[in-house]
C-alpha cells in the first residue's frame, strides 16, 4: 500500500523530530483560525500542509516561525519550546515581504547581513544563491523592477542562504513556472537527502505535495485541525516525467483529492 | 529654468518697483559681487556658519534619534511629544528674551534658535513616519533574527526615510532661518550683521545680496540632503507614475 | 458733509502698538475728533513698514524718521510735526555714576549703525571719550533682559524700559545724567499732496497735537484722565494704565516734548544727527530744510 | 500610554509639564517666568476683556482660513509633485526656495501684494503649514503601489478620479502627518503673521505684553495659543489613528 | 490528432478576433522584455499564455489593458487600435491590487463604483460576486485580515463584477487551493460559453491550461515571442476527475512540458 495513514499519533521517537506543534489555537478577533492543532514535523523530512484557501496554513507556518503567538499550546523546536524566532528556522513569506529600497544582491543577503556575517563573504553567499534561482544579471535590480515569479525566487534565495535547519515555505513555488517548479522541487529534496534538512511546505498543488513529501498533513477548514496524515510512499526515485501515469500515484492523488473535497462541500 | 522665472520675477517686480526698500535683482547681484570681491562675506560666513552648522548637526541628529524614539515608544512620546509642540508652535519671538536669559548672548543662544526652528519638524515627522512601517516588513527580519537594533536601523528607517527626508528637508531649511534670524535678534555678527546694518543705512541692494547668498545656501544645501537620500535609499526612489 | 468726511478719513500708520508712549498721541485724536476730524489708525511691525504704506499711498499720515526715505526715494514725503525728542537713557549698574565712567567700559547697543549706535557716537564725541567693546542685541526688552541676567553691565535703553528695569531692579541699576538732544525720534510725516489736499484735516490734527502738547507741559495728568476708556489706550491693561501719570510725568520733566511741534529748530537738530549717524547723505549747510519738512500746518496752528 | 492598566488621556503629561512649571514659577528664578497658577488666575482675567476676545476671533479666523487653504492647495500640489516627473521638477526648485527664504525677505513683496491686512496674515499662516503637507504628500505619493494606479486605471478611473480615490487614500497616513505638523506650525505663523507687517490680533497682545513686561498676561496668550495647538494636533491624531489600521499594511 | 498547431497565421476572419497584438516590442531600460509579439485572441475563446518567469506576461497583458505603452506595435480590441483602457476589458492583477483602506465588499465593488453605479446596485452586485468566489462572511473585512487566497479571490471577483467582454487574468489562481480552481475554471468555462466571453489568461500550470483552453500561447523567454500556438481539442465534456487519465490529455501535457523545456535548458 502506497499510503500509511495515521492518527495524529507520534511516527518516531522524540529525538527524531524536528518540530511538534502540540495544542495550537489561534484566534484573531471574531476569525478562529486554528482549533487545538496538533501535528509533528520528523526531522530529515519535508512535509506538506495541504487545506483549502484561509485555512489557517500562514498562521500555523508564523506561529512555528515565533512570529505569532498563539493563545494556546506549545510549539517545540528540536527539543525546546520556542518563545520567538531562531536561527534553526528560516521563513519564505507568502507575500515575498522584500524590502523596496534594496537591490536583489542586498535582499538576499539579508538573512546573512543580520547574522553579522562580513559583507564581501555574504554576497558571495547570495551570489550562489541567486544564480541557483536564475536570477544571475539581475543583482543590481530592485524588487519593483522584477516580475512576480522573480520576486518569489528573491524571497526563496534568502530564506535558503541563511542555512537553517528548518524550512519554513509558505507556497513557495506559487508564481514560477512548471520548469522552474521542478528544478527547485530537485533542489528542496536534495537538501532533505544530503543535508537532512526539514522542511515545511505549504502549497495548494496536490500532484506536488505528492511527489516530494515524506508526509501531507491535511488541515480542515477553519477552525482548522489535522484532518489526516497521509505518508506518500516516495516517488522521488522515478523520474518526474513518468510518475504522472503511474496509477499509484493517480491514485493518492485521487484519493488525497476526495478527502479535500469531501468536507469542502 | 525655474530659476530663470524666478530671477526675472524678482527683476521685474524690483524695476516696477514694488516697494522702495526691494532692489531689482541685477543690483542684488551686483551687491553680491561687491561683498564678495571684498571678502566680508567669507568673514561674514565664518562667523554665521558656527551656530548654522553646529545647530543644523545637532537637530539632524538628534532630531531624527528622538524622533524614532518618540515614535517607537508610547511613554517616551506620552512625556515629551507636548515639548515638541510647544517648541513647534511658540513663536520664536517669545523665546529669545528666555533663551538670552538662561544662555546669554552668545554662541550656545544661537545654537539654540536654530535647534528650535529646525528640530521639532524633524522630530514630530519621524515619529509619525516611524508608526507607519509595514509590518510584514517588521515580521521579515524578526525571522532571521534581527534584534530590535538592527529592526530600528535596518527597516524602519529605510522605510520612514522619505517622509523623514521631507522633515530634514524642512527641518534644515528652518536652521538655515533660525541662524539669520538668531543673528538679528540676539546679536548681529555674521550674514545678520550685513542685514542689519545695509538696512539701516538704507542699503537695500546688499541686504538682498545676504539674504540671497543664504538662500543660495540653502537651497544647494538642500539638494546635497536630495543626492544623500537617493544615495542610501536608491530603491525607495521608484520614480514618478507619471512616467 | 458727512461723505466729504468719510472720504477724507485720516488713516494713520503707527510704527509700533498703542503703548503708554501712545497715550498723549490718542489723546490729540481725540480732542481732534471732538473737531471734526475722522481717523482711522494700523499699527505696522517697525518704522520701515509705516514710511513704505504711507510712501505706496495706502496711508495717509505716517509716524516715524523717515529721513532716509525721503532723501533716497525722492518721494514728495514731508514731515509736519515732532512727537517726540530722541530720548535715551544710558543704563549702567551702579557701579558707573557717570558718562565720563563709561570710558572704555564694554556697552551693549541695538545695532550697528542703528539709533543707539549714533547716540553712542555722540557720547563719545561730546564728551570726549571713547566707549568700550560694543556689543549688538536688538530689541529694547532683550536689552533689558540681558542687563537684568547680569550679562552687560551698560545699556542704553528708551524712557520706558528704562522706566522697567529700574522698577524691577532699582537697587542694581541706575539711569546716568545725559545730556539733551533735539533731533526727533518719532515725527509725523505725509504725503506733501496729500496734506496740501487735505490742508483742512491736518491743521485741525495738528492743532489738536499742539494743545495737548502744552496742555500736558502743565499737567501731565490730563493723559490719564482724557485717554478713553474704550479707545486703544483705555483698553491697555490696568497695569500699564497705572504708569501714565508716572510716565509723562518724567517725560515732561525730562524734555521728550517740545511744546512748539518742533519745527524749525527740529529740522535743524535732525539733519544734523541723521547726517551724523549716515543715515543722511550732506551736511546741515548743504541740505535744505524744505526738503524733509513741510511747515505751513505747524505754523497755522502756532498762530 | 497606560499606568497600573489606566489608560491615560493622550495629552496628560502636560499636567507634568504644568506642575513643573508652577514649581519653577514658585522657586521666583526669573520674573520671566511666572507660576502657572498665576498664569491661569490672569488668563481668567482676561478671556473676559472686549480686547481678547477680539484678538481671539481676528486670530482664528486668520488662523482657520490660513489653514484651510494650505490644506486644500498643499495637498493636491504635493500628490501632483510626488505623481508627475514634470511638475515635481517645476515645482520642487520653487518649495526649495521658499522654505529656506527668510520672511523678512518677503516682507515688502507681501505687503504690496496683499495689503497689510488679514490677507497678509492668512498668507504667513499658509506659508508656515503648506510647506510640510507638500512635501509629506509628495513623498507619500511618490511610495504608493504602483499596482493600485495602474488597478483604478484598468476601471476606467480618470486622472481626477484616481486622484481622490487612489492617490489621496494611499498617501493619507502620510498626508495626515503633514497636516498635523503644518497646522501646529500654523500656530506660530499667525502670530507671526500678525506681527509682521501690521500689528493685531493675538500678536498685538504678545508685542503688548512682552514690551510692558507683563509676563503673566503673555504667558497666559502663549496659554492659549498652546492649547490650540495641542487640541488640533490631538484631533488630527486622532484621524491618524483611524488610517493607521492600514498604514502599516500597505 | 488532438492538437491543432498554427504558427501565428490569423484563424478566423478578423470580425471573430476579439483581441490582435500587431508586432509589439517592449523594453525597460536595460530589460527587452517584449521583442515583435504578434497575436490572435478569438472571441468568446480562452487563450492562455504559458512562459517562463520573467518572459514577459504581465507585460503583455498590461499592454493589452492599455496600462502600458509598447515601444512599438499595436494592439486592436474589437477592431479599433487601442490608446488606454477600456470598459471592454477588467483586469487581474498578479499581486491582487487591492485597495488596503477598502473593505472587502468595497474593493469588489470599486469597479462598478468607478462606473458610477449607484451604491445600493453596485453592493448587491458585489455581494453576489463574493459570494461566488466563497467569502460571504468577509465583506466587513479588510484586505489584511484575509489570507493569501481571500485576498486573490477579491481581485477576481471585482475583475467579474464590472462583466466586461474581454477578461484579463493574470495567475488569477496561483494562490487558491485545488478545489477553489477547479470551481473557478469551471465558472470561467460557463462564461465562455454562455456569455462568449473572451478571456487571455495567464498561468504556470500545463494542465490547467490544457483542460480550460481554446488556444494555448507558448511564450519564449525574454525577449519573449510567441514560439507556437496550440488548439487542445476540448476535454471540458470530460469530468475533471477523468481526464487526468486520458491518455490524449496526458499526450498534450507532455508535448508542452518538452517544448517549454527545450528552451529552458
Ligand atoms: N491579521 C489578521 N486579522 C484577522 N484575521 C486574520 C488575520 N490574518 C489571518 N486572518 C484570518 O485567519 C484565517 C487564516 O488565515 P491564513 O493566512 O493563515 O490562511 P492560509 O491557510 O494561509 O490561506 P491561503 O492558502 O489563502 O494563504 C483567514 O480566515 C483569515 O481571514
Ligand atoms: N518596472 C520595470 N522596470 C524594469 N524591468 C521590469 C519592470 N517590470 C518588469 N520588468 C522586467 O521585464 C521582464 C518581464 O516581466 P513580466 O512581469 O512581464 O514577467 P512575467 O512573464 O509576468 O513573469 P512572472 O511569470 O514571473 O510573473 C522581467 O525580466 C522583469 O525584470
Ligand atoms: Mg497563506
Ligand atoms: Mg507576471
Amino acid at each position: 500500500m502506497a499510503i500509511s495513514q495515521t492518527s495524529a499519533q507520534p511516527l518516531a521517537s522524540t529525538a527524531d523530530i524536528a518540530v511538534s506543534v502540540r495544542n495550537i489555537s489561534k484566534k484573531y478577533n471574531q476569525t478562529e483560525a486554528l482549533r487545538n492543532l496538533s501535528l509533528d514535523f520528523p526531522k530529515g523530512e519535508l512535509t506538506s500542509l495541504l487545506g483549502p484557501s484561509g485555512c489557517g496554513k500562514t498562521t500555523l507556518l508564523k506561529i512555528i516561525a515565533g512570529l505569532l503567538d498563539a493563545n494556546s499550546g506549545t510549539v517545540q523546536v528540536g527539543g525546546q519550546t520556542i518563545s520567538g524566532p531562531g536561527p534553526d528556522r528560516a521563513f519564505v513569506f507568502q507575500d515575498f515581504a522584500l524590502m523596496p529600497w534594496a537591490n536583489v544582491i542586498r535582499n538576499v543577503a539579508f538573512g546573512l547581513e543580520l547574522r553579522g556575517i562580513a559583507k564581501s563573504e555574504r554576497e558571495a553567499i547570495a551570489e550562489k544563491y541567486i544564480a541557483s534561482v536564475g536570477l544571475t544579471g539581475f543583482e543590481k535590480s530592485f524588487p519593483h523592477e522584477l516580475s512576480g515569479g522573480m520576486r518569489q525566487r528573491v524571497g526563496l534565495a534568502r530564506a535558503l542562504s541563511v542555512n537553517a535547519q528548518v524550512l519554513l515555505l509558505d507556497e513557495p513555488f506559487s508564481a514560477v513556472d512548471e520548469q522552474t517548479r521542478r528544478k527547485f522541487q530537485e533542489d528542496l529534496l536534495a537538501l532533505v537527502q544530503n543535508e537532512s534538512k526539514t522542511f515545511i511546505f505549504v502549497t495548494h498543488s496536490i500532484e506536488e505535495a505528492v511527489y516530494v513529501s515524506d508526509q501531507i498533513a491535511i488541515l480542515l477548514p477553519r477552525p482548522s485541525r489535522v484532518s489526516e496524515i497521509i505518508r506518500p510512499s516516495s516517488f522521488r526515485g522515478k523520474s518526474v516525467d513518468n510518475i504522472r501515469r503511474d496509477p499509484e500515484y493517480l491514485d493518492i492523488v485521487d484519493q488525497i483529492w476526495a478527502s479535500l473535497r469531501s468536507y469542502v462541500e | 529654468m525655474s530659476a530663470v522665472i524666478v530671477f526675472s520675477a524678482w527683476e521685474i517686480a524690483g524695476r516696477v518697483p514694488i516697494s522702495y526698500s526691494f532692489p531689482t535683482f541685477l543690483e542684488s547681484m551686483a551687491a553680491l559681487a561687491v561683498i564678495t570681491l571684498d571678502g566680508s562675506i567669507f568673514v561674514a560666513y565664518a562667523e554665521t556658519l558656527k551656530p548654522l552648522v553646529t545647530g543644523i548637526a545637532i537637530s539632524g541628529v538628534l532630531g531624527v534619534g528622538i524622533g524614532l524614539w518618540v515614535g517607537l515608544s508610547e511613554k517616551f512620546e506620552w512625556l515629551f511629544a507636548p515639548i515638541f509642540i510647544v517648541m513647534q508652535a511658540a513663536p520664536l519671538a517669545a523665546l529669545i528674551p528666555l533663551l538670552v536669559m538662561i544662555y546669554g548672548i552668545g554662541l550656545t543662544s544661537k545654537v539654540f534658535v536654530v535647534c528650535i526652528m529646525a528640530m521639532p519638524v524633524i522630530v514630530l515627522n519621524t515619529a509619525s513616519a516611524v508608526r507607519n512601517t509595514p509590518v510584514s516588513l517588521k515580521e521579515m527580519a524578526r525571522s532571521f533574527l534581527a534584534n530590535d537594533h538592527e529592526v530600528l536601523l535596518k527597516v524602519i528607517i529605510p522605510a520612514a526615510s522619505p517622509i523623514i527626508f521631507s522633515g530634514l528637508r524642512l527641518g534644515v531649511s528652518a536652521g538655515f532661518i533660525g541662524a539669520i534670524l538668531s543673528e538679528l535678534k540676539i546679536t548681529p555678527t555674521g550674514v545678520g550683521d550685513i542685514i542689519t546694518f545695509s538696512r539701516s543705512i538704507a542699503d537695500y541692494p546688499t541686504m538682498y545680496a545676504a539674504i540671497f547668498s543664504i538662500i543660495l545656501l540653502a537651497v544647494l544645501f538642500l539638494n546635497l540632503l536630495e543626492k544623500l537620500e537617493n544615495y542610501l535609499f536608491e530603491g525607495n526612489n521608484r520614480g514618478y507614475i507619471s512616467d | 458733509a458727512s461723505t466729504a468726511a468719510q472720504a477724507a478719513t485720516i488713516k494713520i500708520a503707527l510704527a509700533e502698538t498703542p503703548s503708554d508712549e501712545l497715550a498723549a498721541f490718542f489723546v490729540a485724536l481725540d480732542r481732534a475728533k471732538a473737531n471734526g476730524l475722522d481717523y482711522e489708525w494700523t499699527a505696522f511691525a517697525d518704522e520701515e513698514l509705516a514710511i513704505q504704506s504711507v510712501l505706496g499711498g495706502q496711508m495717509d499720515i505716517g509716524f516715524g524718521t523717515p529721513y532716509a526715505a525721503m532723501q533716497r526715494s525722492k518721494a514728495p514725503i514731508r514731515i509736519i510735526y515732532q512727537l517726540s525728542k530722541l530720548k535715551f537713557f544710558p543704563v549702567t549698574t551702579m557701579k558707573y555714576n557717570d558718562l565720563k565712567d563709561l570710558d572704555g567700559e564694554p556697552i551693549m547697543l541695538h545695532s550697528r549703525g542703528g539709533g543707539t549706535d549714533s547716540i553712542a557716537n555722540v557720547i563719545e564725541s561730546k564728551l570726549g571719550i571713547k566707549l568700550g567693546e560694543r556689543s549688538y542685541v536688538p530689541g529694547s526688552q532683550n536689552r533689558v533682559v540681558a542687563m537684568i541676567a547680569g550679562q552687560a553691565e551698560a545699556t542704553i535703553l528708551d524712557l520706558s524700559n528704562k522706566n522697567k528695569i529700574i522698577a524691577q531692579a532699582g537697587d542694581k541699576f541706575h539711569a546716568l545724567p545725559m545730556f539733551d538732544v533735539d533731533a526727533s525720534d518719532e515725527a509725523l510725516f505725509g504725503n506733501v499732496d496729500w496734506i496740501k489736499d487735505n490742508s483742512d484735516q491736518v491743521d485741525i490734527f495738528v492743532k489738536a497735537l499742539l494743545s495737548v502738547y502744552r496742555d500736558m507741559a502743565k499737567d501731565p495728568t490730563i493723559i490719564r484722565r482724557e485717554t478713553n476708556p474704550d479707545g486703544p489706550i483705555g483698553q491697555l491693561p490696568p497695569e500699564v494704565l497705572a504708569e501714565l501719570d508716572g510716565f509723562y510725568a518724567d517725560a515732561v520733566a525730562g524734555g521728550l516734548y517740545d511744546t512748539n511741534g518742533g519745527g524749525r529748530k527740529a529740522a535743524k537738530a535732525d539733519m544734523e544727527w541723521y547726517s551724523g549717524a549716515g543715515q543722511l547723505d550732506g551736511t546741515v549747510d548743504t541740505l535744505n530744510i524744505e526738503d524733509f519738512w513741510y511747515l505751513a500746518p505747524l505754523d497755522a496752528a502756532m498762530q | 500610554m497606560f499606568i497600573l492598566g489606566y489608560k491615560l488621556p493622550a495629552m496628560s503629561s502636560l499636567i507634568l509639564w504644568a506642575l513643573l512649571w508652577e514649581a519653577i514659577g514658585r522657586l521666583e528664578l526669573t520674573f520671566f517666568v511666572p507660576a502657572f497658577s498665576t498664569v491661569i488666575m490672569t488668563l481668567i482675567e482676561l478671556v473676559q476683556t472686549k480686547v481678547f476676545q477680539k484678538a481671539l476671533s481676528e486670530t482664528a479666523y486668520a488662523f482657520s482660513v490660513g489653514i484651510g487653504a494650505s490644506v486644500l492647495i498643499g495637498i493636491p500640489t504635493g500628490i501632483l509633485m510626488g505623481k508627475s516627473r514634470l511638475l515635481d521638477e517645476m515645482l520642487l526648485p520653487w518649495v526649495n526656495i521658499f522654505i529656506s527664504a527668510p520672511l523678512t525677505a518677503l516682507v515688502p513683496v507681501l505687503m504690496v501684494l496683499f495689503g497689510f491686512g488679514t490677507k497678509t496674515i492668512i498668507i504667513t499662516t499658509a506659508l508656515f503649514a503648506i510647506w510640510i503637507i507638500i512635501l509629506n504628500a509628495r513623498a507619500g505619493v511618490m511610495q504608493i503601489n504602483r499596482s493600485l494606479v495602474e488597478m483604478a486605471r484598468s476601471f476606467g478611473a480618470g486622472p481626477f478620479t484616481a486622484f481622490y480615490k487612489i492617490y489621496f487614500w494611499a498617501a493619507l497616513p502620510e498626508i495626515l502627518g503633514g497636516v498635523r505638523i503644518g497646522v501646529i506650525r500654523a500656530v506660530k505663523g499667525v502670530i507671526i503673521g500678525q506681527l509682521l507687517v501690521s500689528i493685531v490680533g493675538f500678536g498685538a497682545l504678545f508685542e503688548l505684553y512682552s514690551s510692558n513686561f507683563l509676563m503673566a498676561h503673555f504667558w497666559a496668550v502663549l496659554l492659549v495659543l498652546f492649547t490650540l495647538a495641542f487640541a488640533i494636533a490631538e484631533f488630527l491624531s486622532f484621524l491618524e489613528r483611524k488610517v493607521a489600521f492600514y498604514a502599516t499594511k500597505r
